[in-house]
């Protein structure tokens, strides 16, 4: 059979502020009809460019070179999506090719109906009637798996949870069958436990409906689920292509060997060395949490929100305590809560022998020289007005360590060196970091003061693998070699299992299970953490097929 | 969200010269097209009016309460001529002389109107949205109350209040300046709140408090600079609305005596008479130096805003290999 | 209210946005074209599900007209007192000094300003607003006869404020930065840089002085409104009342009277109509779902005008109200400018002779229909987004 | 329906057929076919004006824009003639003094009110308790201030007891603001009445009624077939009264025969204008209305309160002011003659009248002399120039005072003996500014409440009066007393005219202008008038 989109020698370039940037770079690649193709690559890499451009969604800025012989699902016609404009791009876009988004609830439009949504898919291409197009729309729901499709056809996007949102705009890109979907990153923004099943659905499209699959991702585990045959991508070329299992078993090329090695993989954690020991022989804990409890408060007659309610635990000194939950768990919240920066409503937390429940800020104030905090987002902790070495002497000014940033400014050359940054770097703005630069500036912050706490709130998920990788390696050394305790907050439990003695799982607000990193992963004893594990993919094909057949062991007896 | 400040900052990898970063200045680096030609074209409008204003004494024959040259009356309401190019009010004035020594009237209004209305609108900003509380609360409420009356009534109100009626030059510019700063500091106020609030919850200012640095330091070193990120565009979409607030005092009489200082408002509301019996230029002139005078400043703030505005901003649209050179 | 995500969430109805705020508040979200997409993003931020009813908002909305009122009411309360007296004003040039501090005396002016304004609350509070104090006539009889005559104006404005402004608003949307798009913002400026009261100007010049074809100024010919004068309870609009009196020669007068006006203010809005439409589509047609409905195929006549155009109404209806509010204000020197008898012009005459009682009339008039209208606006854009609504 | 059919008529019968159509499609259309044009009504005279109207009460109103109106509708007991200053008896049969103090009026005979109800003396007598008793702030009831008490002893008869005996301006007070007679049965005793409530209680005995009023936008004046008085019946079927918002528009509405007659007031341009106009004719007559320079003197350069006083000096600065000020520049050059120079206190056209300063400053003939003022100044040895503080109020007396003013600073500093610090203020703060001392010199200006020369004497110059200028002069205070009271219209026209010298001396003020009644009408419209009793008058109009 022929293929349903072919491409040859693509080039893309954009205008952008700093002058003509190249996205892609003499790309050939093809999809067979029915094969679930993936891209995969870092930030940059041109991956998303190259998806849009099947479908002609470049904006006005890009230049397009080269061809892309996109063919209808019957395969008799053929166009080149470059050359196509107007009318005619527009009557193969969706009846040839469709797309799936990243973030489902931005590519619904808030104010119509999801009917609606799919009906004017289907109206814009030929005249079908109102009521017939609903009807679509609710066959094409129910056969994504909306519960009660008749019903739902009518509700606006917000009334759906995440995942249910990328059943529909999923439905939204089967609903006039086009021979090929293409999904950009379609579960990057939903829980492990949500993306298992949107993953299960797009298996599906192409088991039922026989559509062919582009599938944009930068997630091996993702990859390794789902795609026949994958694509990497690296600075705007493809650098390797191969059929699943062939390029996780042996990758060719140094890039792609890279990328599958910074994977943190589930198990890795077990090499840290001894188990450490029960954490009650470690002295007194420097966090301790009982029964505690936060509230956000309700604006005009909304009640409160009860982000964190009855959790227990403790952190000892030099001890690292992995935070795992999804969205919406509180565990952002804990780490906050330790912090200061939201105030504790019920039971008690105890922070370095400071009982945090309406504890006064002039008092926590001098006890802050002792935690560090490094956040998520590298890009926005930063004051964009001060240098690098302004910010990282921050601390030392305040706790009037040094009388100012000049004459901190040794003391921040050293734990810039501390974390590998070069000490040039200290007098840059924090815009002039890439994202795993700042982080590694952003260590170099929170350990300023030597603190006996560091909390880490999902310091790598906003970078690149092969960078979180480092930045995570960075962590671990610096912990072993400065022996601070920790909070470690993520939401990918691969990431934790690397760094955490002891992790806590959260599960909307409360603590479900608590032990060493081995034992709950190993032997998790409740069910969520089970299917947690379970729903995470590994990058191994083979493994993940076998880990997919537990998933839905473990759900069906659910 | 979390890409906000990435954008502007991954392109500009070296640390650009003082000069390019002021605003205007380094939007114009970034603009492309016609959205360059629109805000050149708002710099040189801007530019010519502030240059009239400087240069006033030289530009103009006349004084703007001149009515006679070498003892002889130009006569009222005289048509365009030789000796006055544009014509006489009547009042006897030269239209030429009035609408150039206008721009000097205008200019000093918006410079002290938004200078003043900045400082206050900022710091009342900045403490109302940082600190919060029952003082934020009032603070916004008074805000949300002012903010949407028409501004022009409010300054009537105002100018009468401060002047006392009286319509000296100083007390003239002074009094229109005050009661367009009445009126914008809600603005101000509001942007700077809005701005402020957001901040307080950027990482950057969290990260701050979690070093434990006093409330003083936050909010002056890390939030103050960072929240006048919009101020030069508020600034220039101000000073439009600073001389149409003059020109509507002028206008409805509550603005500066004509042997004070020219104003354009005045001399269209004296014009409005003139109309019927078909004498147009003593109000087409300072009319029209109004209408380009706020263009130029909209152009420019407009501009400006679409340029810093990722969304809006346009870039070159890449042709075909022939000028990968240019 | 739930706080949606994104950038509608920046339309905060409570907080009304004027157009300008609401440009530089924008947060530029991810340049959308400057480079090629992330790779990671961190979970979308969480959205509290549970909020207040529709019912409940508005009720709330609704109570906090009254500050406002307050606050204005108020305001103007004490500056008019400091500016001085309608008796000085109006008399102060035929009496002896005695005789005018016997007047003054006997309206109670002399009284300590605060015992007065305790008894104009009281007043306000039995919805007793007065009696004009220049030319004795009841504050709500006013405010009902010339109120008619604005808001006949300020429709007929918003009329040609929408028609001109919205179509053409979301044609230099779609043709952004092209030869239309920049036209079009040439004209939109030039349309609300120009003072009403020039633009007026111009328009007499040039219609009525030059072409002879409309009338200067007024509402409608003295026997037009003579006869509109006579019927039974007027409505004051004068256009309904022309239709109620079955005269085509009447229709025509009043709509004669009404078209240079309405063209003066109704331009100067729809400038900015314009340039508030577009910025909004424009923010809006960048965002995913309408490259989701393009990729499904959808025309781009549909996608502007359906798809980026909905959701952009709710923060375009929200600084609209507040255009609204401050068509009023422009209302002023249109209905000076034109002789058009109504609230603006009238206020004008009461500021100019002190009469505070008046001014404090139609100014708490005024706020309360700049309060409704956002009110009204607020619960509108609630309607629109669902998010709100359900 | 007036003359020309003018550009604009036309293009309204094609909007008009337009609506026509529009209203069939409503079905709003009136359907009975018989139905007259319900715009044919208005078809007689259109008066336009830009007053403003405080009240058609006349307890509660005192400027001309209201008397205008209630001259129209409202009898009094005196009134002047068309042609005349003077006042004659008008629904009175007549008037003495029966005692000095005492004034009895006897009614003519079966007056009535529009509506029906008799006009006796009793409502005689209401209207004027009213007045008093209301003392509305906005009324005229300080023109009274002579009046101790009316009685009504029969349904004819009237009688006013007076405080100063034998006053002379009495009848004329009859005829001013405070002397129009009201139906006591519509008209409440202690409370302003509202125009609806007169309007539909026809409480009307004058020339007119009205019959549709709104309040500064249109009043529509029907000839009163009940008046009694002695003017004489309207010469027009009806009149409709415009008000307009704006100058401008007044002035093209005359232009295209929109309206046929405009009068208060337009701009100077305007009326230069409209002289060019041959569609219109330009109406002058004299005006009562006056503009002059008040002198404060005690904060005047050398006066009473300042450190360096000098009652000599003072009076030389005031002389020299007098001296080079040139009234004909004023009013040709800002006003374009619709003001005319004035010499004395008391304007030209009334009794008494003369031109008291013509002779004594500037050149004789009414020009400016800056030698005689350089003259004057070094005699009373004071150092030139002199500085002199003076202020103006742009928005009370038109738009023009600046022109005016910056004028007058010129013709000042010309000579090089002042220099003028000129500043604005407007009307509010500078009305009670100006009682407070705070201007040295200053601008007003005079509309009298009746034609009479005590009007413009006694309120200015008598001690107490309202300029509170600090002007006093034992014997101007001695004669003003005197022609009050002095029954022999020749010998007071005397004593008026030495007044006028006394004060010409002193210089309390200095008389600049009269403003000249102005009335534009169109061609074809016949009797107008505009003469020294400054009321603008309806009944004479026609059109032919």
């Amino acid at each position: 059979m022929s293929t349903v989109v072919d491409i040859r020698n693509l080039g893309v370039e954009f205008a952008t502020d700093a002058g003509r940037v190249t996205a892609v770079d003499g790309m050939n690649l093809t999809v067979a009809p029915g094969e679930i193709l993936a891209i995969v690559g870092e930030s940059g890499s041109g991956k998303s460019v190259t998806a849009k451009t099947i479908l002609g969604l470049l904006p006005d800025t890009a230049l397009t070179s080269g061809a892309v012989l996109l063919s209808n699902r019957e395969g008799q016609d053929t166009h080149d999506v470059v050359q196509l404009t107007g009318e005619r791009l527009r009557e193969v876009r969706g009846r040839d090719v469709a797309m799936v988004f990243q973030e489902p609830s931005t590519a619904l439009n808030p104010v119509y109906t999801v009917g609606w949504q799919i009906a004017e898919g289907i109206r814009a291409h030929g005249r079908i009637g109102r009521r017939q197009a609903k009807n679509m729309a609710v066959d094409i729901l129910r056969r994504v798996g909306i519960p009660d499709p008749e019903k739902r056809v009518d509700y606006y996007p917000h009334q759906f949870s995440g995942g249910q949102k990328q059943r529909v705009v999923i439905a939204m890109a089967l609903v006039l069958n086009p021979g090929l979907i293409v999904a950009d990153e379609p579960t990057t923004a939903l829980d492990v436990t949500v993306q298992a099943e949107i993953l299960d659905l797009l298996r599906r499209c192409r088991d039922e409906f026989g559509t062919a699959i582009v599938l944009i991702t930068h997630n091996m585990g993702v990859v390794a689920d789902l795609a026949d045959r994958v694509v990497v991508m690296y600075q705007s070329k493809l650098v390797e292509q191969a059929d699943v299992e062939t390029l996780f078993s042996s990758p060719r090329e140094e890039y792609t060997r890279t990328l599958l090695g910074s994977v943190p993989r589930l198990g890795n954690g077990a090499d840290r060395g001894p188990a450490p020991a029960p954490h009650s022989e470690l002295g007194t804990p420097v966090v301790e949490a009982r029964d505690l409890q936060i509230e956000y408060p309700g604006r005009l007659g909304v009640p409160a929100f009860r982000a964190v309610q009855g959790v227990t635990f403790t952190v000892a000194p030099g001890e690292v305590l992995g935070l795992v939950g999804e969205s919406g768990s509180g565990k952002t919240t804990i780490g906050r809560a330790i912090a200061g920066l939201t105030p504790v409503t019920g039971g008690s937390l105890s922070v370095l022998g400071h009982e945090m429940l309406g504890i006064r800020e002039s008092d926590f104030r001098p006890v802050r020289s002792e935690i560090g905090f490094v956040f998520q987002d590298p890009a926005t902790s930063f004051n964009p007005r001060l240098t690098i070495a302004e910010c990282v002497a921050e601390p030392l000014v305040v706790h009037g360590r040094a009388k100012d940033a000049g004459a901190a400014r040794s003391r921040v050359d050293e734990l810039l060196e501390a974390v590998h940054l070069p000490k040039a770097f200290g007098s840059r703005f924090p815009h002039e970091l890439s994202g795993g630069q700042r982080q590694r500036a952003s260590l170099a912050r929170a350990l300023a003061l030597e603190p006996t706490l560091l909390i880490a709130d999902e310091p790598t998920s906003a970078l690149d693998v092969s960078v979180q990788a480092r930045v995570l390696e960075l962590f671990r050394e610096l912990q072993q070699q400065f022996g601070f305790a920790a909070l470690f907050i993520s939401h990918d439990l691969a990431v934790v299992d690397m760094l955490a003695d002891r992790i806590a799982v959260l599960l909307k607000g409360q603590l479900i299970e608590v032990g060493a990193g081995a034992d709950v992963l190993g032997a998790p004893r409740h069910p969520y953490t089970r299917r947690l594990l379970a729903s995470l993919p590994v990058p191994d094909p083979v493994e993940q097929r076998a880990r997919r057949a537990e998933l839905h062991r473990l759900r069906s007896t659910e | 969200m979390v890409f906000r400040s990435a954008t502007a900052e991954q392109q500009t990898p070296r640390k650009p010269s003082l000069f390019s970063r002021l605003p205007v200045v380094a939007q114009l680096r970034q603009s492309v097209g016609l959205q360059r030609g629109m805000l050149i074209a708002g710099v040189v409008l801007t530019g010519m009016f502030v240059l009239c204003a400087l240069l006033a004494p030289l530009i103009a024959p006349y004084g703007f309460a001149q009515s006679r040259v070498d003892g002889v009356a130009f006569g009222r309401q005289e048509p365009p001529s030789a000796e006055n190019i544009w014509g006489t009010t009547v009042g006897g004035y030269d239209v030429f002389s009035r609408v150039i020594w206008g721009t000097q009237t205008a200019l000093a209004v918006v410079v002290i109107a938004v200078v003043l209305s900045i400082f206050l609108g900022v710091i009342l900003g900045l403490v109302s949205g940082y600190l919060g509380g029952w003082l934020d609360r009032i603070l916004v409420v008074i805000a949300d109350a002012i903010y949407p009356f028409p501004t022009l009534l409010l300054a009537i109100v105002m100018s009468i209040v401060i002047t006392g009626g009286q319509s000296s030059l100083i007390g003239g510019i002074l009094s229109a300046a005050i009661s367009i700063t009445v009126i914008f500091i809600p603005q101000y106020f509001r942007v700077v709140r809005s701005e402020v609030v957001r901040l307080k919850a950027e990482a950057f200012v969290e990260s701050a408090k979690v070093i434990g640095a006093s409330t003083r330091r936050i909010m002056f070193l890390h939030v103050l600079r960072n929240a006048t990120r919009t101020l030069p565009l508020i600034v220039t979409l101000n000073a439009s609305e600073a001389i149409l607030t003059l020109a509507g005092l002028g206008f409805l009489g509550f603005g500066i005596a004509p042997t004070s200082a020219a104003e354009w408002g005045y001399d269209l509301n004296r014009a409005l008479a003139d109309t019927a019996s078909g004498i147009w230029w003593t109000g087409v002139f300072p009319g029209v130096a109004i209408v380009l005078f706020v263009l130029g400043l909209t152009l420019v703030g407009e501009s400006v805003n679409d340029i810093s505005d990722p969304r809006l901003r346009a870039r070159k649209r890449l042709k075909k290999k022939k000028d990968v050179s240019a | 209210m739930p706080r949606p995500v994104g950038r509608i969430a920046r339309c905060d109805p409570p907080a009304a946005f004027r157009q300008k705020e609401l440009d530089v508040t924008t947060v530029p979200p991810g340049d959308p074209v400057s480079g090629p997409s992330p790779v990671s993003t961190a979970p979308a931020p969480k959205k509290r599900t549970q909020g207040i009813g529709l019912g409940q908002y508005i009720v709330i909305r609704a109570i906090l007209i009254v500050p406002t009122v307050f606050i204005l009411v108020t305001l103007v309360f004490f500056l008019m007192r400091v500016v001085g007296d309608p008796i000085s004003a109006g008399v102060g040039d035929r009496l002896t000094a005695e005789q005018l501090q016997e007047r003054l005396a006997e309206a109670g002016y002399d009284r300590p300003i605060y015992v007065q304004y305790l008894e104009y609350l009281g007043q306000v509070f039995t919805g007793n607003f007065g009696r004009t104090l220049t030319d004795n006539r009841e504050i709500t009889d006013v405010l009902l006869q010339y109120g008619s005559a604005t808001l006949e104006l300020v429709l007929y404005s918003l009329i040609v404020a929408f028609a001109i402004g919205i179509p053409l608003g979301l044609v230099a949307a779609y043709r952004k930065d092209r030869a239309p798009d920049a036209l079009l913002r040439i004209l939109a400026i030039l349309a609300y840089a120009t003072p009403v009261f020039f633009a007026g100007l111009l328009l007499k010049l040039v219609f009525s002085v030059w072409l002879g074809i409309l009338p200067l100024g007024g509402r409608a010919d003295t026997r037009v409104a003579l006869a509109l004068g006579r019927i039974d309870n007027p409505t004051g609009i004068y256009l309904i009342d022309a239709i109620r009196l079955g005269s085509p020669v009447a229709i025509g007068d009043v709509l004669e009277h009404a078209v240079l006006p309405s063209l003066a203010l109704g331009l100067l809005t729809a400038g900015v109509f314009l340039r508030l439409v577009r910025t909004n589509v424009i923010s809006t047609l960048s965002n995913d779902y309408v490259s989701a409905a393009r990729s499904r195929g959808v025309s781009e006549f549909r996608l502007v005008t359906k798809h980026a155009y909905k959701p952009a109404l709710i923060p375009i209806i929200t600084v609209m109200g507040l255009q609204i509010a401050l068509l009023l204000g422009g209302a002023v020197l249109t209905e000076t400018t034109f002789g058009w008898r109504g609230l603006g012009f009238q206020l004008a005459q009461y500021l100019a002779s002190r009469d505070f009682v008046a001014v404090q009339g139609i100014v708490a008039l005024l706020a309360v229909i700049v309060a409704l209208t956002n009110f009204a606006v607020d619960v509108i854009a609630a309607l629109i987004d669902p998010r709100v609504r359900y | 329906m007036t003359s020309s059919f003018s550009r604009r008529r036309r293009v309204l019968v094609a909007t008009a057929g337009i609506s026509a159509a529009a209203l069939v499609l409503a079905g709003c259309a009136s359907d009975d076919g018989e139905s007259t044009d319900p715009l044919a009504e208005g078809g007689s005279l259109i008066v336009g004006t830009t007053d403003t109207i405080t009240s058609l009460d006349p307890a509660g109103s005192y400027d001309a824009g209201s008397f205008a109106v209630q001259n129209q509708v409202f009898p009094f007991l005196y009134n002047s003639p068309y042609g005349s200053p003077d006042v004659e008896p008008d629904i009175a049969e007549s008037g003495e003094f029966t005692s000095p103090t005492e004034f009895e009026i006897t009614l003519k005979e079966g007056l009535q009110f529009a509506n029906g109800n008799e006009l006796t003396a009793s409502d005689v007598k209401f209207s004027f308790d009213r007045v008093l008793s209301i003392a509305d702030p906005n009324g005229p009831s300080s023109l009274l201030a002579n009046v101790v008490g009316v009685e009504a002893p029969d349904d004819q008869t009237v009688v006013f007891t007076l405080k100063s005996p034998n006053d002379q301006t009495f009848e004329q007070v009859l005829s001013s603001p405070a002397g129009p007679i009201v139906d006591e049965e519509v008209f409440s005793a202690d409370a302003l009445t509202d125009p609806e409530t007169i309007v539909d209680g026809n409480a009307f005995a004058g020339q007119y009624v009205i019959t549709d009023y709104t309040a500064n936008e249109i009043i529509r004046y029907e000839p009163n077939e009940s008046y009694g008085g002695t003017l004489p019946a309207p010469e027009n079927d009806g009149v409709t009264a415009q008000y307009f918002a704006d100058e401008t528009s007044m002035q093209l509405a005359v232009q295209e025969g929109e309206i046929d007659v405009a009068t208060r007031s337009l701009s100077p341009t305007a009326i230069a204008d409209l002289k060019e106009d041959d569609n219109v004719v330009v109406h002058e007559g004299p005006g009562g209305e006056i503009r002059y320079i008040v002198f404060n003197f005690n904060t005047q350069p050398f006066g009473a309160t300042t450190a360096e006083a000098d009652e000599a000096k003072a009076l030389a600065v005031r002389q020299a002011v007098a001296n080079l000020i040139d009234r004909d520049a004023l009013a040709e050059d800002v006003y374009n003659g619709t003001y005319t120079p004035l010499y004395s206190y008391v304007p030209e056209g009334l009794t008494g009248a003369n031109e008291a300063l013509q002779g004594l400053y500037g050149d004789g003939q009414g020009g400016p002399d800056a030698e005689n003022a350089a003259q004057v100044l070094a005699d009373a040895g004071v150092q030139t120039p002199v500085t002199l503080d003076l202020q103006f109020s742009p928005d009370h007396y038109g738009a023009s005072s600046g022109d005016e003013y910056a004028l007058i600073k010129e013709q000042l500093e010309e000579s090089g003996l002042f220099t003028v610090n000129l500043e604005s203020t407007l009307w509010d703060v500078y009305s009670s500014e100006r009682r407070n001392d705070s201007y040295p010199s200053y601008q007003l200006g005079w509309f009298p409440d009746y034609s009479d020369a005590d009007n413009y004497l006694t309120p200015f110059f008598l001690d107490g009066g309202f300029l509170g200028n600090h002007y006093s002069d034992p014997e101007v205070n001695q004669l003003l007393a005197e022609q009050l009271s002095e029954e022999d219209p020749a010998a007071r026209a005397e004593i008026l005219g030495e007044i006028q010298n006394l004060v010409a001396e002193d210089l309390s003020t200095v008389p600049l202008l009269q403003g000249a009644q102005v009335a534009v009408s169109g061609v074809d419209v016949e009797g107008v008038t505009l003469d020294a009793s400054f009321k603008f008058r309806y009944a004479p109009l026609s059109t032919n």
